[in-house]
């Protein structure tokens, strides 16, 4: 096949057309830049709708592959190394669904800059995809680092009041784990001479005691995104600065990105360390449960309370991503999407009406449901599904994971899971604490502060409204079926579990 | 003959001396005379060398240094001149307004 | 003299008896001020068109002193790309600070014509001559805005430190001459094979040629001229100097290490990897404390100096030394370009009376001036090493190098530091795009050029880096 | 089906099952779209419709089942399926899930009638004009969610339900999210349902552990699976089976309000009040009394877990009888009467007497239902004769809180008095409910009770005995209320202008009224339709034996005796002499102390928050604020890691340098350090000699090192 026709070399750079179509629109005019995104973006989805339809369920293996030779000179083996399996093809579509939502959420928000906001949008949307796709380290390692630039400035440049900081913090957090990770990925392309991923897993062999610096250094760079406590600091400025898209993205992909790594390259290219390290993993996921769940009740400003809840979300993808059974990693996958969905859902509630207050404080808030029942219904769904009632995506998700990191194997002891499921029941205080502080009770005084401007605080509007219905669809669809999504996800987590239970078995003895 | 070590042991110190000069004096002219200093230490060493060595390049390096100090001279001067012209003054110690 | 004799020192026959003839012609063009530039540029150009004709070919002149190989033309290009930039850089700016004098361009041709002589000398002799020859027009460009007190100091700085380097090259070179009887790379290397060389004396020497040369390419403790000249200077001097100057040196450096003096790796690698780690710490994080951007990039140019000194730590590593050089040479390449676009902008924003050099004043350049801002923006990647950026392909290319040469922790310094250095850069960035201002630029169509093809360049070279690879891979040394 | 086939075989309806989800499903996506644009009646009527159709389908499982005992399961879809795990949406028709279906059916449908008369009639809170279908989506998402509750093939889809039941739960009470329970503007009435909800969730979290341990046990959350595999499991994993039972207990105590868990529940009357009918009394309470039934092959095997489970039981209905006795809200009384009803079917259950307790299930759903409605009747009428003594007339107001400054409560017994005269449709309900539930001669209550007792008389005494004192407390309690309801005086000029409920509230109270008297039909000692019809179920599993309650004479005259002195003694005290307003609780001057404890529900709120409540909120805090900011943001990450990377750099390596807050980062950045580094300052001083010396002291370290080494 042609390699620019290729499907997954179209789904990754073909938001770059709408960059380059930007780059000739005039800054004055706002209105053709957001449409321009937002069909680049649409687009984009068919085309990963198109990928999803050429998408073999039953293969473990990846597939669409391109692979062509990129620099192969001096001993370098780097490929343009692309595909797409079970493990990736979700967060792909995940990607691309929540691009053109976030890019529909920012309609009226944002105003200033348009046309760089919808540039830097696109090309985050190049990397992140790039980075569920690229099957190369090196391409891999391009994709990720890249994604650091535009969201940078997404922070920075149209982000709160702290949003320098926020954004230098974020950058740096990140570039530090990379870093390492980026020392990693040259050992491997020294020492086993190859940098397709696929080639370096089959190739194995890699020395017990190595094998554990090298998942220390990938770990590094992912943990830091997930983020794993306690390497979470940087979370809550950069998602309380973010604009509201900026949030969403944030939450929804880019620390997936974070889980990905660990699934797509930790624990295939390094199986024994995996098993090693998998209880130290599990508890350091527990520890984010419940302390993320503890720091979000505290909170007094909505956005970080959603931000720590990722912390404590989050934990539990890690928890069940090592627990390295079918039940755990799948769960851990699926919980990934959940999370993107939900979470991103939580963001975009969260930005909506603070379009018309222009404050997060809880204190203020209150009573709402009685002003904008759609929005306090619409919300109550999406609070739900994040703190996982069953029915809802998130329940799916959670029980998968804990269920799967109660009898691991690897991780060696229910106590893990006992302790993480503590954390659905905190979940359920700080996110019915929020929900509370802000729709129910008296109204709260930020109604009298919005008449004060001269308006009242409104519904939503259609815009909003088909903002956030995609996102609800797929709440109740994988809470009710997620049939579809698990037979994408299982035989590549069947091949994995399998790989790494073998090379487990072979460094035993 | 003498042996090639007090050769080679003069034109360290020299040098040493050279450097010295150059670490503790601040008129940039005398700076300058140090440097040549050092230039010559080594011219020194090079001769010596050479004569042990029955090579010529040594001897053939020597003219070289010398002409590059003369165009170094030529440069060195016309920038102290210029100063001098500016500042009324070639104590090093006083072109410091570039720091930090 | 025989033809290779001829053909080895032709692109410096060209560019030297070229810029003697443009002495003459600057004293006859008093109104025609576009003509000595312009013909400087035709000379380089000629050089160039030499330089890429000359690749792939390998031979020696004058009995082995000056040897044509891969690492030459390499270099020879790389030199006259920079002094092509040192004269798109100073055109208008000249104007703009009242410097319109034809010298300049002559100078500057000399200094280039020094460079190549340092690439493809193999004698001590020509080693020495190459750095006087490169060095001294260096020293006069640097004070070329006299009587600004500035550039004077600048200059009178680098001359006194040059000059003091110089002597510890020249008695460094004596004691490697007394050590072995030779200044001929090659019979160096023999004396030491067949064990007639005196290695402590040549230990001694090689450590004072190292010392001379870090100098040149300002590695720490040797590094402190450089702020100082870097920000009195003309930009567009320092933009030419920070490219040639260092390449210049580190052609030496290689040179004289990988191809002569790899027995000598076990005593001088301590030392070299001592030398590398402080450099790229000491610019990494002075760097932070920098207002002034020409300081800041001063810093920022030593610590490029500590990467690419990384490579040469190598050099007694006869598996690895080869790609060492292949990387140091693309380090050198794609910090050359990032370097040049950057000090592009550096001079768009400059104003006479040393004004708009403050970091403060590139705020708002983002909505104001959002072509430019993007191009430093890229800039400011490639000189951290984000993808897709070429700083980001050669700093890939020398960890790798570090790595297989089992240097872990000097690579994992490295990596520290470049996460230190993303953040004055990153500075930059928010200055630029996230702080409100009105910043002034005066960028006529050569300045743009320059900036446009290096942003460009940064980007595209990242993504088909192949031929720059295989280029800097062939680029290996010989001696004859 | 062919009419024919019906007659040959009997009705085979169990196709339908999955309808008794869908019917309230489509009943609430109808008021969801439409809604808004339905009058009150047309909301009301398309929500009680949905409900009665799944009584209906209820009923036609009752004509299958008859035919076909065996039961069978309707799979509908494949749910989560990962490796071995494998869960369905599948529904289960035996005799036990359809009892409670008609339960949930039957009962549901009346109350969801009552509720349409009832909303209209909460005065308080008129002109909200969303709430008549808030309120009905809510009731139909209920109803669906205890359908699946009940009806569900295996344990997660059994959890599905019970988490859906505890969301509309926490829906419902906090239905009036802007008041409290006297219609003043206040958060309480969502605190109410936030507390309700999350303790229910700390019982899901034992029912989450209960499933994970039975799923690597038996891999298989499946009723089926898991209860033939269980004899095995037993014999080769010693306590897994304990385990899981005292884990689902967790899960009991929460949704059945059993000691320790029960709190929300009192809470929980903020809700509307066929809210408390429905959810809080007759259906999702006894939720846990189904699972433990649902789970008896489970149970039935670890005896230890059995006596744990009953001893929860007879100490929770003993506990919660006491408080009970102390209370002056109505229907506070009847929360802390419902807790200690469960109490009775919990410890039921819990000895083994699954057919006992279930009877008990069913027509405590008539009785509680009954008291629960006609108590909102009382209410009502009080409220309207509230109005009416205060205005003369009937107007439209906002908000009642906003018109007087004396808040008045309709629900305090303290107020009522002598309503048998102006309410007397409701009294007379509320007497048959009160009988029913004291245990009276031939009420339903009292053969329900009676069985357990009877059980609990040869299963375990300790648990008799605590039973049988908290029936008398149970028959005390209800006839103190009786005789301040709705004996003596009025002690409020609102009591004495009651009014009378309309019909369309009191028609299903008469329904309700009728199965509660009647209701012990069901399983007559010595018929026992009941236990047949349950044996259905339970003899799938050979492994288990059913007990088969025996009739006790002694049990029944005692606990008859016990009752009727009980309400003896509260004619003595409440009824003999009528309190007059503002006179203490007649008790208060017998047992002091004890009976503040009984007043004050024995601290046990206040313990909850001086044990868990606070400190978590107190550790959050310190954790958010403290640990996670101060230290580990502002000081760890800007401080230290940022703060000394710069003070470094500066320090060490750099002259001044006006640094002007570009960077966040250098916020961290103390005066103190700034001194530093100027005292220190740099080594780049601009003196070209220092230079020089610089290349000089390398060049001598070098060659030191080199000539050393």
């Amino acid at each position: 096949m042609n390699p620019v026709l290729h499907p997954l070399t179209l789904v990754t750079f073909f938001p770059l057309l709408g960059v380059f179509v930007l780059l000739f629109i005039q800054p004055e005019r706002k209105n053709a830049q957001r449409w321009t995104a937002l069909i680049t973006s649409l687009i984009t989805f068919g085309i990963s709708m198109w990928l999803l339809a050429e998408f073999n369920a039953k293969d473990p293996d990846l597939q669409m592959e391109i692979n062509l030779p990129w620099i192969q000179v001096a001993g370098w083996n780097i490929s343009y190394y692309l595909g797409v399996d079970g493990l990736s093809i979700l967060l792909v579509l995940l990607t691309t669904f929540l691009t053109p939502i976030s890019i529909l959420s920012t309609w009226t928000a944002i105003e200033d800059r348009v046309r760089d906001f919808m540039l830097f949008f696109l090309l985050l949307e190049v990397g992140m995809t790039g980075v569920f796709l690229a099957q190369d380290l090196f391409l891999f390692y391009v994709f990720w680092e890249f994604t650091l630039v535009p969201m940078y400035f997404l922070i920075g440049i149209w982000g709160g009041p702290n949003r320098m900081y926020a954004a230098i913090k974020f950058f740096l957090y990140t570039m530090a784990g990379s870093l390492l990770m980026l020392l990693a990925i040259l050992w491997l392309g020294i020492y086993q001479g190859t940098f397709s991923v696929p080639e370096l897993i089959a190739k194995g062999g890699i020395p017990a005691d190595i094998q554990l610096w090298l998942f220390l250094a990938f770990a590094a760079a992912f943990a830091i995104k997930v983020p794993m406590w306690p390497l979470h600091s940087w979370l809550p400025d950069a998602h309380v600065e973010a604009p509201t898209a900026g949030s969403v993205i944030l939450a929804g992909v880019l620390l997936k990105m974070g889980t990905y790594g660990f699934v797509r390259f930790n624990i295939p290219l390094f199986p024994v360390a995996a098993v090693k390290v998998a209880p130290w993993m599990a508890l350091l996921a527990v520890i984010g449960i419940i302390y993320g769940a503890a720091v979000s009740y505290a909170q007094k400003d909505i956005k970080k309370l959603v931000a720590y809840s990722s912390v404590s979300h989050l934990g539990f993808v890690m928890l069940g991503l090592f627990a390295l059974n079918p039940q755990g990693i799948q769960g851990g996958i699926l919980q990934m999407i959940n999370h993107g969905l939900s979470t991103g859902a939580l963001f975009l509630l969260v930005g909506m009406i603070y379009e018309q207050t222009h404050t997060r404080d809880f204190a203020v808030y209150g009573g709402l449901w009685k002003l904008t029942p759609i929005y306090g219904t619409l919300m109550l769904i999406v609070v739900l599904s994040s703190m996982g009632l069953p029915g809802l995506n998130g329940f799916v998700g959670e029980f998968a994971i804990l269920l799967g990191a109660f009898g691991s194997a690897a991780i060696g002891s229910p106590w893990y899971a006992g302790f993480a499921a503590i954390g659905v029941i905190l979940a359920a205080v700080y996110l019915l604490y929020m929900f509370q502080k802000m729709f129910l009770g008296p109204e709260g005084s930020v109604v009298e502060e919005v008449k004060k401007l001269g308006h009242s605080i409104k519904d939503l509007n259609k815009r909003e409204i088909v903002t956030l219905v995609p996102i609800l669809v797929l709440i109740f669809w994988i809470g009710l079926y997620p049939k579809p999504f698990f037979a994408l996800i299982a035989p590549a987590v069947d091949k994995l579990v399998a790989a790494v239970q073998s090379a487990a078995a072979v460094a035993m003895y | 003959m003498l042996p090639i070590s007090y050769y080679v042991g003069l034109s360290a110190i020299l040098f040493s001396i050279g450097a010295l000069g150059v670490l503790i004096r601040r008129n940039a002219i005398i700076i300058f005379m140090s440097i040549e200093l050092m230039l010559n230490a080594a011219n020194l060493a090079f001769v010596a060398f050479a004569r042990a060595h029955e090579a010529l390049s040594g001897q053939v390096f020597v003219f070289f240094v010398m002409t590059v100090a003369a165009a170094e001279v030529a440069v060195g001067l016309a920038l102290i001149v210029t100063i001098f012209r500016n500042k009324q003054s070639i104590d090093v110690d006083q072109m410091s307004s570039l720091k930090g | 003299m025989t033809t290779t004799d001829f053909l080895s020192i032709l692109p410096i026959t060209i560019l030297v008896a070229w810029a003697s003839i443009l002495l003459l012609v600057d004293v006859f063009t008093n109104k025609q001020k576009w003509l000595t530039p312009l013909l400087a540029a035709i000379g380089l150009t000629v050089t160039l068109a030499f330089s890429i004709t000359q690749s792939g070919n390998a031979y020696a002149g004058f009995n082995g002193m000056v040897v044509v190989d891969g690492f030459t033309s390499f270099l020879n290009v790389l030199f006259a790309i920079s002094g092509l930039a040192g004269i798109a850089l100073a055109y208008d700016y000249n104007k703009r600070m009242g410097l319109e004098r034809g010298e300049y361009y002559v100078l500057l041709l000399f200094s280039v014509s020094g460079m190549m002589l340092m690439a493809a000398a193999a004698d001590l002799i020509v080693v020495f001559l190459a750095l006087e020859l490169l060095s001294i027009p260096l020293y006069v460009l640097a004070g070329f805005a006299r009587p600004k007190l500035d550039s004077e100091e600048a200059a009178l700085k680098y001359f006194l430190l040059g000059a003091f380097a110089g002597g510890f090259v020249v008695y460094g070179v004596a004691l490697a001459f007394g050590a072995t009887g030779s200044t001929a790379l090659g019979e160096i290397m023999a004396a030491v094979n067949t064990g007639t060389a005196d290695m402590t004396l040549l230990l001694i020497g090689s450590a004072l040629i190292l010392v001379g040369f870090g100098f040149k390419v300002a590695v720490v403790p040797f590094q402190m001229w450089t702020p100082d000249v870097y920000h009195g200077a003309p930009s567009a001097v320092t933009a030419f100097m920070a490219v040639g100057a260092k390449a210049a040196g580190f052609a030496a450096l290689l040179r004289v290490f990988v191809a002569a003096l790899p027995t000598l790796y076990e005593e001088l690698v301590p030392v070299m990897w001592v030398l590398a780690a402080l450099t790229m710490f000491v610019g990494n994080i002075v760097a932070i404390a920098q207002s002034n951007i020409k300081r800041m990039l001063a810093y920022s140019s030593i610590a490029h100096a500590g990467y690419i000194f990384m490579a040469l730590v190598a050099f007694g590593q006869q598996a690895v030394a080869p790609d060492a050089v292949a990387a140091a040479l693309f380090y050198l390449l794609a910090y050359a370009v990032t370097n040049f676009g950057a000090w592009s902008v550096v001079i768009a924003l400059e104003k006479a009376e040393g004004k708009g050099l403050q970091l403060d004043d590139y705020a708002g350049l983002g909505r104001k001036y959002p072509a430019l801002a993007a191009a430093m923006l890229v800039f400011m990647l490639s000189f951290t090493g984000i993808p897709p950026t070429l700083g980001f392909v050669g700093k890939f290319f020398l960890f790798r190098i570090v790595l297989e040469a089992g240097f872990v922790w000097l690579a994992i310094i490295g990596v520290l530091t470049s996460l230190i250095s993303a953040y004055y850069y990153l500075r930059v960035l928010v200055i630029m795009y996230m702080r409100d201002g009105e910043p002034e630029i005066s960028s006529p169509v050569l300045l743009k050029l320059t900036t446009g093809l290096t942003a460009v360049g940064t980007v595209v070279l990242s993504i088909v880096a192949v031929p720059l690879f295989q280029w800097a891979s062939q680029a290996v040394m010989k001696l004859f | 089906m062919v009419l024919s086939e019906i007659v040959t075989s009997g009705p085979d309806f169990f196709y339908l099952a999955p309808w008794v989800v869908f019917f309230p499903v489509i009943g609430l996506l109808i008021n969801i779209i439409f809604g808004g644009r339905m009058g009150e009646k047309a909301i009301g009527t398309v929500a009680s419709t949905a409900s009665g159709l799944t009584f209906v389908v209820a009923v036609l499982l009752v004509l299958s089942l008859r035919a076909h005992p065996e039961g069978a399961t309707i799979p509908l879809a494949e749910w989560i399926a990962i490796g071995d795990l494998q869960i369905d949406w599948a529904f289960r028709v035996d005799t036990l899930s359809v009892t409670m279906m008609m339960v949930v059916g039957g009962v549901g449908t009346l109350i969801h009638i009552y509720a349409i008369g009832y909303m209209h009639e909460d005065v308080r809170y008129k002109n909200d004009p969303g709430r008549y279908q808030r309120f009905f989506v809510f009731f139909n998402l209920f109803i669906a969610a205890m359908m699946i509750l009940v009806s569900g093939d295996n344990y997660l889809m059994l959890f599905v339900g019970w988490e859906g039941v505890g969301l509309c739960s926490y829906l419902l009470i906090g239905f009036w999210y802007d008041k409290d329970t006297l219609g003043r503007y206040s958060i309480d009435n969502a605190q109410a349902g936030k507390k309700a909800f999350i303790t229910n969730r700390i019982g899901d979290f034992g029912f989450l552990i209960a499933g994970f341990l039975m799923f690597w046990a038996f891999k298989s959350v499946q009723f089926d699976t898991v209860f033939e595999a269980a004899h095995h499991i037993a014999e080769t994993q010693t306590g897994m089976i304990l385990a899981i039972t005292l884990f689902m207990l967790l899960g009991v105590a929460g949704k059945s309000a059993q000691i320790p868990l029960f709190v929300w529940l009192p809470d929980a009357m903020a809700g509307p009040t066929p809210v408390s009918a429905l959810i809080h009394a007759a259906t999702m309470v006894t939720a846990g009394v189904y699972l433990v039934a649902r789970s008896a092959p489970l149970y039935t095997l670890v005896p230890a877990a059995q006596g744990t489970v009953a001893l929860v039981g007879g100490i929770t209905a003993l506990f919660a009888a006491t408080i009970a006795v102390g209370q002056y809200d109505i229907k506070k009384v009847l929360a802390y009467s419902t807790i200690s009803q469960l109490g009775f079917m919990v410890a039921a259950v819990g000895m083994g007497a699954f057919v006992a307790g279930m009877f008990h299930l069913v027509t405590h759903a008539f009785f509680k239902a009954l008291l629960f409605l006609s108590a909102g009747s009382v209410i009502l009428g009080v409220e309207r004769g509230h109005h009416h003594a205060a205005h003369g007339h009937h107007d439209e107001h906002d908000d009642h809180a906003h018109d007087h400054e004396e808040v008045f409560d309709p629900g305090d017994m303290r107020n009522m008095g002598g309503m048998r005269k102006t309410m007397p449709v409701t009294f007379w309900l509320y007497l048959s409910g009160t009988v029913a539930l004291a245990g009276i001669f031939p009420f339903a209550g009292f053969w329900s009770k009676d069985e357990i007792l009877a059980e609990a008389s040869a299963l375990n005494f300790t648990v008799y005995i605590l039973l049988a004192i908290a029936a008398f407390f149970t028959a005390f309690y209800m006839g103190r209320q009786i005789w301040m309801v709705f004996f003596g005086e009025p002690k409020h000029e609102a009591a004495e202008h009651a009014e009378e409920s309309p019909p369309v509230m009191t028609v299903p109270l008469m329904v309700l009224a009728a199965l509660s008297i009647l209701g012990g039909a069901l399983n007559l000692p010595g018929v026992g339709t009941f236990t047949h019809w349950l044996e259905h179920t339970y003899d799938k599993f050979s492994a288990m034996h059913l007990h088969h309650g025996e009739f006790n004479l002694t049990v029944a005259i005692t606990s008859t005796v016990l009752a009727l002195v009980a309400i003896g003694i509260s004619w003595m005290l409440y009824g003999r002499k009528p309190q007059t307003q503002g006179q203490p609780d007649p008790l208060k001057r017998i047992l002091g102390p004890i009976f503040t404890g009984m007043e004050n529900k024995w601290w046990i709120d206040e313990l909850y928050w001086a044990v868990i409540l606070n400190p978590y909120i107190v550790i959050a805090r310190f954790t958010a604020d403290v640990i996670d900011w101060r230290f580990w943001h502002d000081w760890f990450h800007d401080k230290v890691i940022a703060g000394s990377f710069q003070w470094f750099s500066r320090t060490f390596l750099d002259s001044w340098v006006d640094q002007r807050g570009i960077d966040g980062f250098a916020n961290g950045l103390a005066e103190g350090t700034k001194e530093l580094a100027q005292r220190l300052s740099g080594i780049q001083t601009g003196f070209v000699r220092n230079y020089a010396l610089s290349v000089f002291i390398g060049v001598v370290v070098i060659l030191g090192y080199l000539i050393l080494q």
